[in-house]
């Protein structure tokens, strides 16, 4: 899974499916940590549900 | 400071960050699936220096070199012993599941004492005492004679020993267990007029004409046989296998003769018939050994026998029984063969002269790749039993059974009821004999019953007394090649692990027994221990059994050639019938021997056990073996549970449908069903078919003869 | 009595009508735990998997309940990529009931493996050769996606959308919810395929055998394909029990014959390239290993031809036909028996991909392998279902799941 | 209504602060409330809540360092202490003890027996001597001995190919074991069952040194740098 | 120090001769005692009994008496795959690497440590040589004294298959070490089952060495996969390009038939021809 483990190899299977697998977590990361982060924003500028 | 939900929110992040960033997490992962790998009820295995032990096995008359391999002097595999004469590297089943036997939970640990249906350990001091009092007991009430042993096998010392303890108490009744061995016995007696057993060289014939043997289904010497079997396709000898069951021998035979059950004799004397009429017989032996009764034998068999009439009540063809007969005859080294199965039960004495009939007419009595007399095992040097007078008085009564059946014995113990002791070592004949109920019944009808076994088997459940053996793994005995081997081999077992349990060799066991009772019992047992007289019994071959393991006894075939009287044979003996009449059960029950199974004394192994087929054992469930044809005719299929009935009893079975099987015979596996409760790998799985047999006593030869069993079968 | 919960305006079952409901499940799902708890400490010979049927019931259930679940990825592939935008009224209940689908998946999976604390080796040891390796990744990569897509709606509760950080996390999520559809939609195509790479790369085994593009035998492009095709009839099955239990039209018809019309046309489409793939299969693939095709369905008591018509025209093509016309979809009836027809369709073809598979002999000597479930296996799947059920009816009671419920049941609030 | 049980309960769940204003007001008073209560009492929950966060964080960081390796080795000492320094000075090289088997196979810790040529009677007046003497020499029994570098069952481990065939040295493993001259506690992980000294004495795996750790890892860096490839699995297990 | 890898590749295979073997089973037992093999109370559902080396019966399926059998040894056939490139059935679908194909010997390996039971490869094994370990191993009190050091016993839920008893490769190659030597002999690594055959019907070596016996048995072709060359010698499932390491020999043309699935009319093309199409 990492390069440190033990059956890593530096061969195209492992960086496809590797790179595919980082990739994705990267975007899913990403996307998480950028609605957390632009929701830490609003709450803090007051945003919040209307009435 | 108001500790809320945000506070607790907190804590938990932040406990949850702390440890996230340190090992905790991580390591617990990977320890947890560590310690998934090093369950500590999964047992490891001690390591250490490796050395190997040999041994000689003796778990069946084979008796074939062990090679052990050991850890720190722990047993830990058993192989076959490539320098030894008998095997050459190679090793059955049974034997490399040995060390099964070492820790089977059916061993008895401890001298036990039968307190009314339960045992109670007691201490070998006490155990030997009781049993030399009752001995001595018996023996002063004048009834010396009504004390009697049985051993598995009549070979080598520790039967020896036993025997001379009869003999020096006054009885003659020592018995060993019923085999082929003493059928042929009687053959030789028969047609002979020697005293001695047949040995066939099977490594070196050509043309093999096996009359329903288990040639490779155990018969004999079973790793002998495979390796001469493998020759036999090497050198193109070639096997025929009368049978009406598509046996394994059967199988690898180059011709299998379907005949009809209980005809071998028949289609041997045609064969005999053929050979004599086309003049095929060999010559030279006609001029030096033909004894009386030929011509009658000729006549008897031009007017009984000719392949026409047989071909009726064989099912076999009359020009193939023409041709069998005649390559047999004109083969270099022909031999024929009897003793159904593994051999482990006697046959008909017409049935083994017919087929040993074909061996004189070949002239192949002591030839290479014949049929060897050999005397019987000599090599033992006794000195002479002391005798009181209360011995010799007794020992002129004659034996229970004069033709020395274990079979009639207890038929007649269990009739008269007038044995008073018996001594059991290494035998189980409460399951091993045909009718084994009633066997149980008369054994547990002698009041006082010794056992020697190293298992709580069926036998020793009734015993009074237990004094437990060593297994083979842990004694030093001495072992005779017998059954049907031609070349002779004396095997020197000794021990390659302490005794595991609080047992005694049987030889020291009665050793001991003797010097309690004092006297020319006593006396007649010199030895201080059972080794110091195995080295003095064995006398010469003392120095090759202790340094090389064995020693060879006897390699070329014996120079004499013994006449042959043929005027039992020509008498034309009436053939041993099945028990049970045609009308009340139509279809045949014959036991099938299988090599995986053991048959005898001893039980198989947990790992045989998980090698038998399903097709043979489901369950609990024994399965018998039919061909189709029978089972449509008795409505019922594959799977099916079935009520098995013979006029000895009943018996619920499954049905396994197999095409190579003669319609109207239902095979059964024999050695299943054994009743050893300690031992829930073995025990309590499938029929003992010894509970439906019954013993059928032949005139001829006072042996049990049985063969099959009338029966029949219906849907359960 | 949890009226604070319960979505404004919309009216549901008093709680004890509701409690009783969820612990009568409940019990069932208590069996199902103490089985599960059986096999994790007394170990799968609870079960009648034997080393013929090493894959059983289990792995079934798991691509099961995989494949229905696909109406999620498909759902969401349409709504947020393709921008369709009347999907929006049923893509929260095709994403609940992915995401118990897959969380049903992951727990299947957690209790038949053999060591289930080593299971992480799957991960860190794994061989990127192995079609269970992709199976295992994108699967967990995807139920963090359905995951994902699930928090908003959890965050549409009246009382957590009462806190302005779950307000506006909620909203900031469906913002960017097109980004983890296309995600989770990518992730979807692989495991989703992957999991009929399972059988297909099998060449030992010439029933599941099958040739391919690259490393994937065409089971891979199937079992994706039909997944998206038959995913959404289970979405409109578990909308049409909702209905029926709540007796209340809870999305517009139009929108219901439009998944279904897509549907319709993903198995047709799926159906031919199935036949196809089958033909081939019997004809070309299976006698160059010298296997007939009637091998595969003869001589033993279950597995006969039978199966073939009932996955292929019973429960492939007469939904498709009924889907994709007009007037067949329109009849309430008909699309009821679509629905289920494809539902059990998908089902019936993950069984026969992987249990037929285990059960025909290939060497000539070996016999059909046949098995019945233990009880312990049958509880532990029927566990995911009974949790389905109880979260899905939570999901329903406390969460604006159909966001046209109000609108079609206006005369009925309160 | 509002002031059910079932609310409560709810309340307690999804967010216990409101239960006070629940007792008082309507349902809609709650909500117009729960508003302005969250602003209100965010800015001193959020200050408590990091506070807490810090404090659980440093607590739970220093006991997963410092505390839990404690925790997870059960410490063991020897039968009796070892001096391997003097061994050596007296005996010559490791192979003078450990050596090979004429099969190949490695002996490990030699027996009791090949001891005796040296330590029939006492020799020298240490107590250990004395306890190996008493203990072990005159009762025929095999010193327990705890193994440092015992590897669990499933690894098969040969000596031979390593210092016969490829000529390492037994330092490269073992270390300055031989330099030793008392026996070290031993440790064993609770879980496991391994000596620690496998895992390596570091918590967190890292090594300076060849010897520090021999985990397959190490088995692996070496063989990939000696040979090309981390060789088939088979090489080391069984 | 750089070394090559112990000299050149061993492929490591067996000859089965069924025409010598009688169905005994002493190969069956002699592998569950070499290999710390578990047994269990019923051993007769054989869908769950652990026999790396089971001997299957087969028979011609005439009726009485054209009725024949023949018992067909199968261990685990170590198969090299499409071009020999290792990724044997079993092997290419382990998803944890468990199981590997070691190209310097040939052998499947299995390591029970890593696999966490998924079972995958028996599905994928056309011989069913694969064994799961259903149940705790367990041994009546005192037994577990004859277990062996050199084969680790299994633990439950993982999977378990022959190892052509590579740990007799190993001690095999330590002996050589000590010795000096830079390779095993023939007889120095023989399996337990092909030492234990009463009938000498199993023969084992090096597919890769013409002085081994094995070689000279069925004449492996290295350019067409190890097909054999000698007509009278087959391989099971061949036609699946498992390409397995294990051959069988045999005069009866029906037992080498039985050896794989042939359309109708197919076995009459091949039969006599058989290992030289490619020619």
């Amino acid at each position: 899974m990492l390069p440190f483990s033990f059956e890593w190899a530096w061969d195209a299977g492992h960086l496809l499916f590797f790179g595919g697998m980082w990739y994705t977590i990267a975007i899913l990361g990403a996307g998480l940590t950028y609605c957390v982060g632009k929701t830490i924003l609003d709450t803090m500028a007051g945003k919040g549900p209307h009435h | 400071m108001k500790v809320d939900r945000r506070s607790f929110l907190g804590l938990g992040l932040g406990a949850a960050a702390g440890v996230a960033v340190s090992p905790v997490a991580w390591k617990l992962m990977d320890d947890s699936s560590i310690w998934t790998q090093n369950w500590p009820w999964t047992p490891v295995p001690r390591d250490g220096e490796v050395t190997f032990d040999n041994t000689v096995c003796s778990l069946c008359p084979g008796n074939c070199g062990l090679s052990v391999r050991k850890i720190d002097g722990r047993p830990v595999k058993i192989e076959g012993r490539d320098d030894y004469p008998v095997n050459t590297g190679g090793v059955c089943l049974h034997g490399v599941a040995g060390l099964q036997y070492l820790y089977d939970p059916s061993r008895i640990k401890s001298p036990l004492k039968r307190i009314g249906d339960t045992f109670e350990q007691i201490s070998w001091d006490e155990a030997l005492e009781l049993v030399a009092t009752k001995l001595a007991e018996i023996r002063d009430a004048g009834k010396a004679d009504s004390i009697a042993c049985v051993t598995n096998h009549g070979m080598g010392t520790v039967p020896g020993l036993f025997q001379r303890l009869l003999t020096a108490l006054g009885s003659n009744n020592f018995l060993s267990m019923d085999t082929m061995d003493k059928a042929w016995e009687k053959t030789l007696e028969k047609m002979h007029g020697v005293h001695g057993t047949l040995g066939f060289d099977l490594e070196n014939a050509e043309f093999i004409l096996s009359f329903g043997t288990g040639f490779i289904e155990g018969w004999g010497s079973p790793v002998s046989n495979f390796k001469a079997n493998s020759s036999r396709k090497e050198r193109g000898a070639a096997l025929i296998q009368v049978e009406p069951r598509l046996s394994n021998t059967a199988a690898a035979a180059d011709t299998w003769l379907a005949a009809n059950p209980n005809t071998e004799a028949d289609l041997a004397l045609a064969m005999a018939n053929v050979i004599i009429s086309n003049n095929l017989y060999n010559t030279g032996y006609y001029v030096s050994g033909f004894g009386p009764g030929f011509d009658e034998l000729a006549a008897m068999l031009k007017e009984n026998y000719s392949p026409e009439a047989v071909a009726k009540t064989t099912g076999i063809d009359a020009a193939v029984i023409v041709d069998i007969a005649k390559r047999f005859a004109k083969s270099n080294a022909p031999v024929a063969i009897a003793g159904k199965g593994k051999g482990s039960t006697p046959g008909s004495a017409r049935e083994f002269a017919a087929v040993h009939l074909l061996n004189c007419l070949a002239g192949n009595i002591n030839t290479k790749g014949g049929a060897w007399i050999l005397s019987p095992q000599d090599y033992e040097q006794w000195p002479a039993v002391e005798m009181d007078e209360v011995a010799s008085q007794a020992i002129e009564k004659p034996a229970m059974d004069p033709a020395g059946s274990v079979a009639g014995f207890f038929a007649k113990a269990g009739a008269e009821k007038t044995v008073q002791a018996l001594l059991i070592s290494d035998a189980n004949p409460c399951y091993a004999l045909n009718d084994a109920k009633a066997i149980t019944k008369a054994v547990q009808d002698i009041p006082f019953v010794v056992s020697f076994s190293s298992f709580m088997d069926e036998t020793t459940r009734q015993a009074d007394v237990v004094l437990p053996s060593h297994t083979f793994l842990e004694r030093t005995e001495d072992l005779p090649s017998a059954a049907g081997m031609a070349r002779r081999v004396t095997g020197l077992a000794t021990p390659v692990i302490a005794p595991v349990f609080n047992t005694k060799n049987p030889g020291d066991a009665i050793l001991a027994i003797a010097k309690a009772m004092e006297g020319t019992v006593g006396e007649s047992f010199p030895w201080e221990s059972y080794e110091e007289c195995l080295e003095a019994v064995t006398g010469d071959l003392w120095s090759d059994l202790s340094d090389q393991g064995y020693a060879a006894v006897q390699e070329t075939a014996p120079a004499t050639r013994p006449s042959v009287d043929f005027s039992f044979v020509a008498q034309n003996p009436a053939p041993v019938e099945a028990e049970g009449t045609e009308a009340d059960f139509s279809l045949i029950l014959v036991p099938l021997d299988n090599v995986r199974i053991a048959t005898g004394s001893v039980a198989s192994s947990p790992f045989a056990v998980k090698t038998v087929p399903d097709t043979v054992l489901a369950g609990k469930d024994s399965l018998v073996e039919m061909n189709p044809e029978t089972a449509r005719a008795n409505k019922l299929s594959q799977g099916d549970l079935a009520v098995l009935e013979t006029p000895k009893g009943k018996a619920t079975v499954k049905v396994n449908l197999f095409e190579g099987i003669m319609p109207g015979v239902i095979g059964m596996p024999r050695g299943l069903g054994h009743a050893m409760e300690e031992n829930r790998y073995v025990s309590g799985k499938g029929v003992n078919i010894n509970e439906l047999m019954g013993p059928v006593m032949d005139a001829a030869s006072g042996l049990d003869a049985a063969w099959g069993i009338r029966a029949k079968i219906s849907r359960a | 009595m949890d009226s604070a919960l319960i979505p404004k305006g919309a009216k549901r079952c008093p709680f004890p009508v509701f409690a009783l409901g969820i612990a009568v499940v409940g019990v069932v799902l208590l069996w199902g735990v103490y089985a599960m708890g059986l096999c994790w400490f007394k170990g799968l010979n609870q079960t009648n998997m034997d080393d013929y049927y090493g894959f059983a019931l289990w792995i079934w259930a798991d691509l099961a309940v995989i494949a229905i679940g696909g109406g999620a990825f498909f759902t969401g592939l349409l709504r947020y990529v393709f921008g369709i935008d009347e999907l929006k009224n049923i893509i929260n209940l095709a994403v609940v009931i992915g995401f118990i689908c897959y969380s049903s998946a992951l727990l299947i999976l957690a209790i038949d493996v053999g060591q289930p604390l080593r299971s992480w080796f799957i991960f860190w040891h794994a061989n990127v050769h192995s079609m269970l390796t992709e199976v295992a990744f994108c699967l967990s990569l995807y139920f963090s996606v359905l995951t994902i897509e699930f928090v908003p709606l959890i965050l549409e509760n009246r009382k957590l959308d009462k806190v302005p950080f779950f307000h506006n996390l909620g909203h900031n999520m469906h913002g960017v919810m097109a980004v983890f559809a296309a995600t989770g939609a990518f992730l979807s195509c692989f495991h989703q395929g992957s999991l009929g790479g399972v059988a297909g790369v099998m060449y030992g085994r010439p029933f599941a055998f099958r040739e391919g593009l690259l490393v994937w035998p065409w089971t891979f492009f199937l079992f994706t394909w039909s997944a998206a095709a038959y995913g959404p009839c289970f979405t409109l099955c578990v909308l049409k029990m909702f209905e029926k239990i709540t007796k209340k039209k809870l999305v517009k018809d139009n929108v219901v014959h439009l998944l279904a019309k897509i549907s319709g046309w993903m198995i047709t489409t799926y159906i031919i390239a199935k036949i196809i793939d089958t033909v081939y299969w019997a004809t070309v693939t299976a006698p160059s290993q010298g296997q007939t095709f009637m091998d595969f369905y003869s001589n033993n008591p279950f597995y006969g031809v039978w199966i073939l018509v009932l996955e292929i025209v019973v429960c492939g093509i007469v939904p498709a036909v009924i889907l994709t016309t007009q007037k067949f979809r329109e009849n309430r009836k008909l699309l009821l028996v679509a629905i289920i027809l494809g539902t059990f369709g998908v089902c019936l073809n993950r069984w026969v991909m992987v249990l037929q598979v285990m059960a025909a002999p290939v060497m000539t000597f070996d016999t059909w392998a046949m098995y019945i479930p233990s009880w312990q296996e049958v509880a532990t799947t029927i566990l995911p279902v009974a949790y389905g059920v109880i979260l899905i009816a939570l999901a329903y009671r406390y969460l604006p799941v159909f966001p046209q419920e109000l609108e079609l049941n206006a005369d009925q609030q309160d | 209504m509002s002031n059910s049980i079932i609310n409560i309960l709810i309340d307690g769940v999804f967010m216990s602060e409101l239960d006070e204003k629940t007792e008082n007001g309507s349902v809609g008073a709650v909500e117009e409330g729960a508003s302005g209560e969250q602003k209100a009492g965010g800015d001193s929950g959020t200050g408590y809540g990091v506070l807490f966060f810090i404090g659980a964080f440093v607590v739970c960081f220093l006991s997963g360092w410092l505390l839990f390796p404690n925790l997870l080795y059960s410490k063991k000492e020897q039968p009796f202490n070892f001096n391997h320094a003097l061994h050596v000075e007296e005996m010559g090289g490791c192979d003078s003890c450990h050596s090979f088997r004429e099969d190949g196979s490695f002996d490990g810790i030699p027996k009791t027996a090949s001891c005796l040529e040296c330590h029939e009677e006492l020799l020298g007046e240490t107590e250990d001597e004395a306890i190996f003497v008493s203990e072990y020499v005159e009762k025929e029994k095999e010193v327990p001995w705890l193994i440092y570098s015992q590897q669990p069952d499933c690894v098969f481990f040969s000596h031979a190919a390593h210092v016969v065939k490829a000529g390492m040295d037994c330092r490269s493993c073992h270390g300055d074991i031989g330099e030793s001259t008392t026996t070290k506690t031993y440790e064993e992980n609770r879980i496991t069952g391994y000596s620690r000294d496998i895992w390596g004495k570091n918590i967190w795996g890292m090594k300076k040194n060849s010897w520090d750790r021999m985990k397959m890892d190490d088995c692996a860096e070496c063989h990939q740098e000696e040979t090309g490839s981390k060789g088939a699995c088979f090489q080391c297990h069984k | 120090m750089k070394q090559d890898k112990h000299g050149k590749n061993h492929k490591f295979g067996m000859v089965v001769d069924l025409d010598k073997c009688t169905g005994c089973g002493s190969c069956m037992v002699a592998c569950m005692s070499e290999n710390n093999v578990p047994f269990k109370e019923d051993e007769s559902r054989k869908k769950d009994s652990i026999t790396w080396m089971r001997v299957y019966k087969i028979t011609n399926g005439k009726s009485f008496p054209e009725t024949e059998i023949c018992y067909m040894p199968r261990p685990c056939m170590h198969c090299g795959g499409k071009g020999d490139h290792g990724h044997s059935p079993c092997v290419s679908v382990c998803p944890a690497v468990a199981t590997d194909y070691d190209h310097s010997s040939g052998i499947v390996s299995q390591i029970y440590t890593r696999c966490f039971g998924c079972r995958y490869c028996m599905g994928a094994c056309p011989y069913h040589a694969r064994y799961f370990n259903w149940w705790d191993p367990k041994w009546p009190e005192g037994m577990e004294n004859y277990l062996s050091p050199d084969v680790s016993p299994r633990m439950r839920g993982v999977v378990e298959k022959c190892s052509f008893c590579f740990h007799r490769y190993q001690e095999a190659r330590d002996r050589a070490y000590v010795e000096e030597r830079d390779d095993i002999e023939e007889q120095e690594y023989q399996t337990a089952c092909t030492q234990a055959c009463p009938a000498g019907a199993i023969t084992f070596g090096d597919l890769n060495n013409p002085d081994h016996e094995v070689y000279q048995m069925v004449e492996p072709d290295a350019h067409n996969c190890g097909k054999p060359k000698n007509p009278k010698a087959f391989r099971l499932l061949e036609r699946l390009q498992t390409n397995p390491k294990v051959y069988y020999i045999s005069e009866r043309e029906w037992v080498r038939k039985a050896g794989d699935n042939y359309l109708e009319g197919e076995w009459e093309k091949v039969k006599n021809n058989h290992g030289n199409d490619h020619e």
